[in-house]
């Protein structure tokens, strides 16, 4: 690691607040923009599954259609 | 007790006098058809007797302050939603509640359609959200342009009863139509033939 | 090819080893390039917001001529997946080219003393952003998707043909008066042991960008065919 | 049948009319966005024009973001009453038991805050973007939010006369110059002087007070040319 | 009965919607004058915000008045199709048994005389107005004239895509702007090469170059989006 | 010989299935009437069949190219004059001189408005300059959507007796409406309801 310690890393010779901002803008949204696809597709796939046991038990309670 | 009285009105439009030695009072209880051919001055004369268009107009109308008009356009915005569209009303005529707007909705068979927008829907459609008003609003004065237009056979017999009831509520009716007398012996002809200029 | 189930299954398979690499690779160089590589003898350790900048914008780029390349696939041959891509390509793309602007803002406060200035490749970048954007509103604004599609494609290949002349324009424009006191091109002699983080980092973006298209693919996929036997048989086999 | 019929406060009518044009307006967040974009794509234009010197801009900047303002306000409030006027509402405002004034002035006012407001937010950031110090950018932010006001209703007062005269053009426009160049005026000078730093209170509160005028004259106005244009 | 149905010929339909919607153009001076007064208005405004400098405004003045022309042709071409897809007349294009590009050039070339080269032809009086030096003024008409034909044009596009979106008036802005930044730079910097002693011919020849190939390649773009709007 | 096949045509509107299983064919010398309540699709078919709707369209549709469509909305210019409207009409389909336009609108009762701007016309008016490209146009097929609508009886008359000849001379009308069956047994119904999803 070039930075010798915890706090020289995180203060980078004045500059920390720059960099560590602009990793935050990167990787929130990176974050959310991989983490909602994921939880929108879930959600749909959920909504089929009740859909289909919906609708399968409908069926075995009227056998006979 | 009469809830318009006009008298002696001539209309004028576009610089040509139109109608003119017009004389109406409508008591409560009557239902009035306007009638004539296109361009004769249905419109023009409902506007007036309505009290939007000023302008043109001579002679004396008198009217009860509240009153529903429902012209040609029906004054819904097409990206709003039926609902929202009655909700807030440009005429703010209605004290309806949601569930009163519903189920208003639901009598013209608009059920599942009060929540997309307006423009999507059919052009009888459309006319029936705008003729909601007549159920959900309480004025007593009814003004209404060709609201037969683009309604089938079911929205036709809707109004025609809507009317029959109002006017025996003790509200009246102005209308315009082509086709001739649909309330037989409850309604009132002026042919605007005879006032032409 | 090219059917949806077919794709459904391929894209799973893809995905269930591109989300871990992704990941990994992200961290990776992030942690390179944080933690590992050398400050610039110029900027200080400022630099270091290169390791998000250039690859969001270079990403970002490209993401554009795919988008187009969908909407050119999807008015040609009418295929319903093209429409799909476009549709998952825009907010990927919007998205990571405001990452470089801001990122590039905020880097520009502590060489430049300036958040913004108006050189060529940031102005390119900001009409870029306008043109992601225009493509996601567009195809909000429509009801009909399928028509937003279409609509969709037809402003990306017309965006398409634009951009090399927006971006040649926009070179002329800040060359004829570019102001004396800012230098901001041309030292891009950067020493290996910056590069390869750097290079490492694109590569990065790059999977990012192939994997949240195909997750956003894959969400859109679901719902359009929630009707579809294939699917149900799918949703009953988990 | 008709002693009982309730009336609305005139406060409700108000309120009403402000929500059929706001939600009119702001359909969705993307709708919602447009005007931002707008507006910031027309800041972003006369870089484009001007050449990107700092210096330069920097120094033209109030002058600037206040005819953008100006702008963009005069090129969405053109057609605010258009609409309104094709489709109806407008014979139903007229009809209705309340002041034309007040109904009118809620889909103004939610016109403004779906755009003079709007833009007034966002304004600091197009200040930082056209270099303007940053101790300009309070100045600027509170100068536009009551030159908003002014342009808006001013905006409306043409709007209403062009709906109703097919030939008004030129009267709305000879009516709507005059009238914004003291709000143009007022607004950029006293962001000039926060940024060379005098003192820009005299000038917010000229341009308060423009706005309080106009808040209590222009109802009136419009609403007696929107009755003109029914008649037409 | 149908095989003696006479057809017209491609120029004569390409004519006639020339003439349909240059007569409706004319017979609303309001609107041909809005550009106009647009320009007019934003040429005295800037004066006001800028501070009457006169060596300061005539460096900017090719800047200013490229933003602004581009700024009116936006405002007029949004609506370009708007009246067309609300009365109907769209469905008739579409039916019509030729090109729909065809018949849709004939209305943007109307457009474009009503609006664009009336701009071009009065620009040089605005020009004078922001004190553009004398041999500039010739360059800004010609490069008018070749940039409004790609702004009208583009505008066309944008029109043509939101005509059936009901908010569509800005998106169509925020579609248009972005790719309208060449025009912008090209004709712009032509006027201050011309100004400032320079060569304006190459940047001209760049205008030209890019009117052509829109004329080449716009309409195939606006009768699809057309088409794609009916079917919303 | 068969003007229009349609053939197993299913059509989808916002994202909805409103008709499938479609069948029509229109042979010369036909009338076709499309029933069907408000908001069932008589509109979104006869747009579908005229070729100015085709993204939610499936199935064959199958026409000959010279066909008169006419909608809800007149595509008339409003301030253009009625002449103007029909001398440069957008679908193209008018090779009349002037005087033939001036002899048609007078047949229509529009004679002295032919120059006024269609805009002040009444609603009445201008459906008969709408109207008036049926007498200026030689397509065989005519698609219209309510021709009936806002016209006053002698215009609907008018419009009777112009499909009727139209039809003798060897053309076919396919057209909507609210009033049942104008033409008897020369006519035929398609009841949308049987097609509904
Ligand atoms: C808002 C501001 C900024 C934006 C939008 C921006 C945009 C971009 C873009 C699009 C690229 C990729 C170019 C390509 O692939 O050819 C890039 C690369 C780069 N940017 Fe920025 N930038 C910004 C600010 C800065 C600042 C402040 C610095 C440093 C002082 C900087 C340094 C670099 C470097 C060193 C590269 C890569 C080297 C190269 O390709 O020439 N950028 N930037
Ligand atoms: N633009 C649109 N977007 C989405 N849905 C639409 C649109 N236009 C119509 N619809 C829907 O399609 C259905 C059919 O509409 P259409 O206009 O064809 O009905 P119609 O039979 O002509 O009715 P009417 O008798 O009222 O004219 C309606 O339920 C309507 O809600
Ligand atoms: N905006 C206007 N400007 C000038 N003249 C108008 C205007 N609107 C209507 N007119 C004229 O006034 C006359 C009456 O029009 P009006 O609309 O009142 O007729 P109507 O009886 O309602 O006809 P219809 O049965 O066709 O609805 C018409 O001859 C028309 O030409
Ligand atoms: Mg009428
Ligand atoms: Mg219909």
């Amino acid at each position: 690691m070039y930075f010798a310690s915890l706090s020289a890393l995180w203060h980078m010779d004045g500059h920390g607040f720059y960099v560590w901002l602009s990793y935050a803008v990167t990787f929130l949204p990176v974050a959310i923009m991989l983490w909602l696809p994921i939880r929108r597709q879930r959600q749909h796939w959920q909504w089929i599954a009740a859909e289909q046991r919906r609708i399968d038990s409908r069926r075995a309670e009227a056998p006979g259609e | 007790m009469a809830l318009l009285t006009a008298n002696n009105v001539a209309i004028e439009r576009g610089g040509r006098r139109l109608l003119s030695g017009l004389r109406l009072s409508v008591e409560s209880g009557d239902i009035w058809q306007l009638v004539g051919a296109n361009g004769v001055g249905k419109t023009s004369l409902l506007r007036a007797l309505a009290g939007v268009a000023k302008l043109g107009v001579s002679g004396q109308i008198k009217r009860d302050q509240p009153r529903l008009y429902l012209g040609d356009a029906h004054a819904l915005k097409k990206n709003l939603s039926a609902l929202d569209n009655l909700r807030c009303h440009p005429a703010c005529d209605i004290h309806a509640s949601d569930e009163a707007i519903f189920s208003a909705l639901a009598s013209l068979h608009l059920a599942g359609y009060e929540e997309r927008p307006v423009g999507s829907l059919s052009a009888g459609q459309q006319r029936r959200v705008a003729l909601t008003r007549l159920l959900l609003s309480q004025a007593p004065l009814w003004l209404l342009d060709e609201p037969f237009t683009a309604l089938d056979v079911s929205g036709c017999d809707w109004l025609d009863a809507q009317i029959r009831s109002h006017v025996s509520a003790g509200g009246a009716v102005v209308y315009t139509s082509h086709q001739s007398s649909r309330f037989g012996a409850l309604q009132q002809d002026i042919d605007l033939v005879h006032h032409v200029c | 090819m090219g059917s949806p189930p077919w794709f459904f299954r391929f894209s799973g398979a893809v995905v269930r080893w591109l989300l871990p690499l992704t990941i990994g690779l992200l961290l990776l160089g992030a942690a390179w390039g944080l933690l590992v590589a050398p400050p610039d003898f110029r900027q200080g350790n400022s630099y270091r917001i290169i390791y998000v900048h250039v690859p969001a914008a270079v990403v970002a780029l490209a993401g554009y001529y795919v988008m187009a390349f969908a909407g050119a696939v999807s008015l040609i041959w009418r295929i319903k997946m093209a429409d799909v891509t476009m549709r998952a390509v825009a907010p990927v793309g919007a998205v990571l080219t405001a990452v470089a602007l801001v990122t590039g803002a905020i880097w520009g406060k502590p060489t430049w003393g300036t958040w913004w200035v108006w050189d060529a490749r940031i102005t390119s970048m900001l009409i870029l952003l306008f043109l992601y954007l225009g493509v996601i509103a567009l195809f909000e604004a429509y009801e009909n998707k399928t028509a937003a599609a279409r609509a969709c494609a037809v402003l990306s290949l017309v965006g398409t043909v634009n951009i090399p002349i927006i971006y040649k324009s926009v070179d002329w424009w800040y060359a004829l008066h570019q102001p004396a006191s800012i230098k901001f091109t041309g030292e891009s002699a950067i020493d290996s042991s910056m590069l390869h983080p750097l290079l490492l980092m694109i590569g990065a973006f790059y999977c990012l960008f192939a994997l949240t298209v195909l997750l956003n693919m894959r969400a859109e996929l679901v719902w359009n065919h929630r009707e579809a036997s294939w699917l149900k048989q799918m949703v009953r086999n988990v | 049948m008709s002693a009982d019929i309730p009336l609305l406060s005139i406060r409700e009518a108000f309120s009403r009319q402000f929500m059929r044009h706001f939600k009119a307006l702001m359909g969705s967040p993307t709708d919602m966005a447009n005007p931002l974009l707008f507006f910031f794509m027309v800041v972003t234009l006369f870089p484009m024009g001007l050449g990107p010197n700092p210096e330069r801009l920097s120094v033209m900047a109030p002058g600037l973001l206040w005819v953008v303002a100006l702008l963009s306000s005069l090129m969405v409030s053109s057609k605010l009453f258009g609409s309104d006027f094709e489709d109806g509402s407008l014979e139903q405002l007229a009809v209705a038991p309340y002041p034309l004034a007040i109904l009118v002035m809620g889909e103004v006012s939610a016109h403004w805050l779906g755009t003079g407001l709007l833009l007034a937010v966002v304004s600091p950031l197009f200040g930082v973007m056209l270099g303007l110090p940053a101790h300009g950018l309070d100045v600027l932010f509170y100068s536009l939010v009551l030159g908003t006001v002014c342009l808006t209703l001013i905006g409306a007062i043409g709007s209403a006369l062009t709906v109703s005269i097919r030939r008004g053009g030129l009267l709305m426009s000879l009516l709507v110059i005059p009238l914004n160049v003291p709000v143009l005026i007022f607004g950029n000078t006293a962001v000039s002087e926060a940024v060379s730093g005098g003192n820009p209170s005299t000038w917010l509160a000229l341009l308060g007070g423009f706005a309080m005028g106009s808040l209590a004259l222009v109802p009136i106005a419009i609403s007696a040319a929107l009755r003109v244009s029914l008649d037409n």
